[in-house]
């Protein structure tokens, strides 16, 4: 399946946001998930079934003042 | 005496809020956290790096701190709610410090967006703390549009520079009816205790913590002119005079 | 990691001296040492009042903390001698900080007949800290005069100005090899911490001290400032920039 | 060498601006323009006074003299453009000085309400010249707008401080692509040399010389100011330096 | 009305003096003082120079423009007596500037050598204008001591950072009988205009000048400034306000 | 008639915008008027007829900043 | 006895200057004395005789900054 | 003969002070000179004699602030 995350295009075979956060290497806890510009509560990602083209932001806390 | 700052329903005891920018190393953090006392400290959000190292910045914000997430990279007031969307989903909490800039050599706020985001930010909820350009109608107007604090900044951001903008600020802490925390510029101690000592409710500290030789020192550094400066208000310092006042008797020694 | 002042032969943790002129009751001296952690305080001398309260000062001094009597009433060097000989009969010990004004303004130290007190009284055995005009040259010369500190005035006494002399303090700093005591002029707790920031190795304040609502609460403040200001000179604190410097990242939110 | 300002599609020669409030009596405009040589001057528009003297103000200006009215009274806008519009029926030309003040105790422009005027009196063919809050954001917005210069105050109106937002001014000077003409504070020669010695393309200049002793030799005095710095802005000053450079030469006089 | 500058026997129309060092050519001298009007310039006396080019820089200088050798190079009174005499043989006059110094970073004056200096010219009959570290009690010595004028400095040498003794020269100009000239550090025509509407009775320009781009057009800048800064002392310029006050009617357009 | 001229009620014998200026005591030159909120061009005033009610304004320059 | 304290005369039947400093309401321990222009150390306040028309000093430590 | 010009050995066959600043290309209007540390009068720069060893200053007027 191909999706769009954070603008590149991701060949994966996840099905879950949740699965593909992981397979990233990010821990779930750490990142907020838009799917097609609608964010996923936390409590959603596992729930919550790519498909394909899917359009994805995934970001995260970083420094800043 | 208790002498608290309230932003949204929460007090704090410290007038120091600290950054997460620009620090050489994340370990520095919990250290300069503990030795200000800081009790509220800001955050950006950012799309994941896929590529670089995995460190949650969250891990080293003890819990008892409030989280001050910032729309750092928004250009317009629309990008400025998505980001604090964002950041609320991410477990954040509901505060959010507005910063929509346009203007990328001076880095100046654009007032007019942010008076808009606020207004969207304070319906949908947040704990809105605008970061502005120091215009004493702006801080007006980002107050009837529901700011819970305004942040003027000193001088750009990262300059170092202090108060340049003094007078501006000193007008908008007469005027105010919400906490004014002066953001961007502060560099050295005595800009901070200046600010205190001018009647801000806060100020907000981040490069010249993170980028002195010793994080933690100079936190404390700072965090120790914040409350200096902050007594000296409370006490109502003494004016300035013209001429010279003897602190020793004035007259010759045998008259 | 220990960073004392060293005056004479004597160690100071505290780099805040104060003074005992000016208090509404003689009875906040001993709050204002406790809350400021200072160990020197001045005193002056005059002749006894037959007619007044004699209450007697010293009392209200601990003896952990240093006297440093001065000069003041003195027109001369010749008399800044004979009130330091009769200070020292008091049992004040060896400290002494000169005086001699002729300026009944402005209050201006005479630099000239300083330096002759300074070296008269070196040679008689005293810790000499003289209280001076802010001229680079004269701090030269009170130094070989056996000068064991020199005072700079901030601006008049009492004026609670500030660092009106900011740049010829700053030569005198780099010039000197004794201790600089920035004396006279400091009002606010911005200003003993600008002083410390520029690398003074101590200040001296007492009008916005005695002269406040709450002396002791004053005292503290100042006393917090200048541990703050100490504190980032020791770190070196980050240079002034020209322009802004981001503390977010400087992309767009999603670039 | 020429060196005009050009503000809509006039060139005028001097750059300094006068103003016609508070003169003690009309009689001194004249004198002011002459001895100044200012080729731009502001009035107001009010109500006619039917228990006043009914002294034309227009006959005291030279035709030669363009004028600038002001919406001085405007709290909107709208207000704004319904005052703009009386007076260019008035007989005034297309110039407009545009002023929209809430705050009635430091008389801070409103930015947002300037900017919408700016916008729809551009439209409607006008020279559009606000009188600006100093914000570099808002600056570019009226430029947007269609504003033929802008006009960042010094410090508030009649207060005579001089240029206390100068470091927001040069931001806007440096961004700006029409001209800046810096408006309210400017109380002494000097002020006005040293905005034109930033960069600024004119001042414009009323209580300081209404309100002085000798108004025309108060003209005269910041006119030449104004010429001082702007020619010190053409040469490009010598840069500040951090030590001393010897005028004469360093050696000893017989090395 | 007339205004003259009077030093010694002689009265001067031009309260510019301006200074014949660091020039790119002498060529420039004839025409920085047609334009500034100076009407009395500074010289230094060295050994000649036996392989270099021989001009006499007195050529350069009109007869009618008073002569001011300075004593520059001098470490002592001994020595600057030396030079003066020295100048007064080749022809100059009896007018001589006391330069004595002997800090060669910062090039400030010596003030105890300059009142020895002082003193011994004046008995010779010099007419004495001793450059000087800008301290009030000193400055009286030299007055004593029989100078013409004092000339204290803004900023040390050739710095172009103005007035930072500011507030020392307030003092010295209020006490002073002679009068007083500002020497060195004087950069931009506002901070001529700024010493002479703090009441200066002069002040001398050499490195500005000399320096820029342009010197006989920078040369009329700063002789407007001096002009403008003067003519606002003159007129006594109205006092700085705390708060706004406004030009124009402070009613609403129809109130 | 009566007008209300700068929100004061007047009562006026005259028929023109042009006499009503002049009856108070200003030259036509150096006055503007606005009638029932739209402004009277100068070349307007001795046409401008005046109706019972009608609300005018009157400014005129002074001095300001 | 006369004396000159502090400039003024007193008449006094004390025959030590510890005797003078009390008299006058004042602890010996709190001031410091000068006779004929000769400071008297605390030790010898016991021992210094006063004689007629000394010039004496007495002063003690004020508030002074 | 030997003297010290501005503290350098010369050798000169001048006779007076007036030609060896000829000699030395300068006019003897615009130098000052020193013999022996006293200074020698414009009017008298023809009539003073040289002598071997003597030490001469001479100085001129330059650029100064």
């Amino acid at each position: 399946m191909e999706l769009f995350v954070n603008g590149e295009s991701v060949k994966t075979e996840c099905s879950t946001i949740e699965q593909l956060i992981s397979s990233l290497g990010f821990s779930p806890d750490s990142v907020v998930a838009e799917v097609n510009l609608k964010i996923v509560k936390k409590e959603n990602l596992a729930g919550t079934r790519l498909k394909e083209g899917d359009r994805i932001e995934l970001v995260n806390f970083v420094g800043g003042g | 005496m208790e002498d608290f700052l309230r932003i949204g329903n929460i007090r704090f005891s410290s007038r120091l809020l600290t950054g997460t920018g620009k620090f050489s190393s994340l370990d520095h953090i919990p250290q300069v956290l503990e030795k200000s006392g800081s009790e509220m400290i800001t955050v950006a959000l950012r799309r994941v790096d896929r590529h670089g190292k995995n460190r949650n910045i969250l891990e080293y914000i003890p819990e008892t701190v409030t989280l001050l997430p910032n729309t750092s990279g928004a250009r317009s007031a629309q990008e400025a709610v998505r980001i604090a969307e964002l950041a609320r989903a991410g477990g954040c909490g509901d505060f959010i410090k507005i910063e929509v800039i346009r203007d990328m050599k001076y880095l100046m706020p654009d007032n007019a967006e942010t008076v808009k985001a606020t207004r969207m930010l304070a319906e949908r909820g947040f704990i809105v703390l605008p970061y502005m350009t120091p215009d004493p109608s702006a801080a007006q107007q980002l107050e009837q549009a529901g700011a819970a604090a305004v942040m003027p900044l000193g001088s750009p951001i990262g300059s170092n520079r202090g108060l340049e903008t003094k007078e501006m600020i000193r007008i908008i802490i007469e005027m105010s009816h919400v906490p004014v925390i002066v953001d961007a510029g502060i560099g050295r101690p005595s800009h901070a205790a200046m600010a205190m000592e001018m009647g801000a409710d806060a100020v907000l500290v981040n490069t010249a913590i993170a980028t002195s030789g010793d994080p933690a020192a100079m936190a404390e550094a700072f965090s120790l002119a914040v409350r200096a400066g902050r007594n000296a208000f409370l006490q109502s310092m003494p004016a300035k005079l013209a001429n010279a006042s003897a602190s020793s008797p004035l007259t010759g020694f045998l008259d």
